[in-house]
């Protein structure tokens, strides 16, 4: 499972607290964070995910602990970090038929561990695989019937590209117009990547650090 | 510690910038740096999250809660800006299109070695966009406390956290001094008010080598 | 040689396509399929060149530069339509977004092999968005006429041009029949009206499975 | 240098004419294609081009040769024909900081000889070398003072990529709009990658085959 957003910024709140009523369990889950009150911390609560890969999870020291925090350091969780920017790459290769990614990002870290190193042209590069999902569950401003995306903002952020790498693309929208009605322009996902579409009132995300 | 507060780091890495730059300010004492700008600047801030001509960040109004920086705090957008995502984004920090990135370090090692995301005592770290910045953009300042709050040195022969990335830091802007990483070495080339040389380099863990034009920091 | 016009040929393309699929057309007969289609269908044309849910070609009217399909072609938008760049477009071909691609070609083999952009001997040819379509559409339909001008086969055992892709096609159209390429070989599925089987086989280099439906060619 | 442009959409032909104009030789050009009359292919008229690594060159039979065509057949200019997806990939990796494209197009053709197959995951890829360019010549509707660009329809194709891998970005645009009139949210290049931009009313480019 893929979960669109970078905290307050397009994180579809409403299909996050939909999967948690639904209450499916040993979810991976692929995000960029994963927060906390009302972000992918939520499906926490009742032990819902069983392994995450993401940017930010787990803060280095702090007074009160997401539900994530505590479950990773029980033990109850497993967890791949991964540099943003591969992250983000890693879906689009998934998204786009590439056999992976060749970045500097990582190099001589422990992100390089297991993992091959290609040299091109004289210069090192470690190779990052393709990500997919079986679901992405994104968030945009505004859709048409067709399955038409268009974002507000740094709503952008990971969701064009997840809804390029799953096989089912689930979307949250605070409005659905008619097909035809979106300018041709400022599409930023084409209707072929969205499978649904639900319209919801947004719910705010509150910032508790990252 | 004597030397500088954290406003006073801040007030000294905004001085490195120029008018034209597209700089990327981290989490921490660089997101502050915003604010030592003079508000007719020609600076273009950078969010990772897709913003290019952010402003200053924003204490009230109404939240729009796709309008926040890479630290998730609300900002105010400038006249010119573009917004676009994530994947374009880092495009354009591993591209080089970054021009500065100011970031707060845990260490620094005596050849530009950087580590700032992971604390392994203390359980685990949050990766982020750091080492896709330290890689990428083309000039890397890192603003930080000059030791840790018990007195260590955080400016080591070699760092002893998990890395963020090698040989990626240009400069050192910390409480105590500013300190330039050359190819032969830690360069000491400012010190804060009232701070001697020998202080800074009894609170650093790796050869300095003075300026010949070592001198106060001018804030 | 008997058998469809290339309109014809086009026409019963356009029998495989259905309402929701993603398809991309090549330069040629395959774009003849567009005027094929009824006017209120549901297929989402797709050109690399960066646009999704296009029209009709447009034989008159201002010249939009800006609104043209792969061929160059000026084409009409249809509503739902979005415009994208040249890398995005690639993206959707590569990623397996696109449902049905269809191209023409100067040779197919048994094992749906497909040449379709060099004749070594006159010179020459041009890649364009081929190759990446042959290997990333999920699926591949190819409309050509079934031997040369001079009444050579373009159906062989293994191609002898320049090669697109290798084991790509499933579906071949051509002016004497349909036939489809499976694991066990090239399965002759229907022939145009007034089309006998031994012909079909007798313009073919390559041996042809007789469908156990082997019907004429409903148009 | 890179050309923005595909036929007709977004084709920087007055910068084009500019550089027949200045005589510049000994050229490598990377275009999508170098077309007929006024495109890529006026260069050719004086021999401005040595080398040229495009996707549409050579067509196999035709009436009318274009010049490039006439040079090529009489070993004048040299030619790198890379696949469509493969050339805008490539072009991406120049300017996005990666070190090179794993893709299956090409894969057992001739595309493939002299390069490295690399296995991801079971599945084997063509490893293709980043590109980039001294300088780009791009095309865009609209500019603002600080260099945001806004494309039309398919006008953008290879210009908002090609804008990223290049060292020095010009720009020919039909308006140019003082810095905080376009709207942020249809910015198709951000300011960063933009060097020069030149308005020109556009000159029409006339297609003659492909």
């Amino acid at each position: 499972m893929m979960v669109g957003g970078f905290v307050s910024a397009g994180t579809p709140t409403n299909l996050i607290h939909a999967l948690k009523r639904r209450g499916t369990r040993e979810l991976t889950a692929i995000a960029n964070n994963i927060g906390f009150g009302d972000q992918l911390d939520v499906l926490c609560e009742d032990g819902q995910i069983a392994h995450m890969i993401t940017s930010f999870a787990i803060r280095a020291s702090t007074s009160k602990w997401s539900r994530f925090e505590e479950q990773y350091h029980r033990g109850e969780v497993t967890l791949e970090l991964v540099p943003q920017g591969t992250l983000v790459e890693r879906i689009r290769a998934g998204g786009s038929g590439l056999g992976g990614v060749l970045t500097r990002t990582g190099l001589d870290t422990v992100v390089e561990e297991g993992k091959r190193r290609i040299e091109v042209q004289g210069v090192d590069y470690l190779l990052e695989t393709p990500l997919r999902a079986d679901v992405a569950l994104i968030q945009a401003h505004r859709a048409d019937r067709l399955g038409n995306l268009v974002y507000r903002a740094s709503g952008r952020n990971f969701n064009p590209l997840m809804a390029t790498a799953a096989d089912l693309v689930i979307a949250e929208v605070s409005e659905i117009v008619e097909t035809g009605e979106l300018d041709p322009e400022t599409v930023g996902t084409p209707a072929v990547y969205v499978d649904r579409i639900v319209r919801c009132d947004p719910i705010e995300v509150r910032l508790e650090g990252m | 510690m004597a030397g500088l507060t954290r406003e006073l780091m801040a007030l000294r890495v905004a001085r490195e910038l120029r008018d034209g730059m597209v700089v990327n300010l981290g989490i921490g004492i660089p997101t502050l740096v915003s604010n030592y700008l003079p508000p007719d600047h020609g600076v273009l801030l950078q969010a990772e999250n897709g913003i290019l001509g952010y402003g200053a960040i924003r204490d009230e109004g109404g939240f729009d809660p796709n309008l926040i920086n890479a630290g998730g705090q609300r900002i105010v957008l400038r006249p010119g800006a573009s917004f676009f995502h994530t994947s374009d984004s880092f495009g354009m920090i591993r591209g080089g299109h970054v021009d500065v990135a100011i970031l707060g370090a845990l260490e620094v090692s005596a050849r530009g070695d950087l580590a700032n995301w992971s604390i392994p005592e203390r359980g685990g770290g949050s990766i982020g966009g750091g080492m896709d910045l330290a890689v990428g953009v083309r000039r890397l300042i890192v603003a930080m406390e000059h030791t840790t709050h018990d007195g260590r040195p955080r400016i080591l022969e070699r760092c002893s956290y998990p890395l963020t990335a090698r040989a990626c830091v240009d400069l050192l802007v910390t409480n105590l001094a500013v300190i330039e990483v050359t190819a032969d070495g830690l360069l000491l080339r400012e010190v804060a008010p009232g701070v001697t040389p020998e202080k800074v380099e009894a609170a650093t863990a790796a050869p300095l080598v003075r300026s010949p034009d070592l001198r106060e920091m001018a804030l």
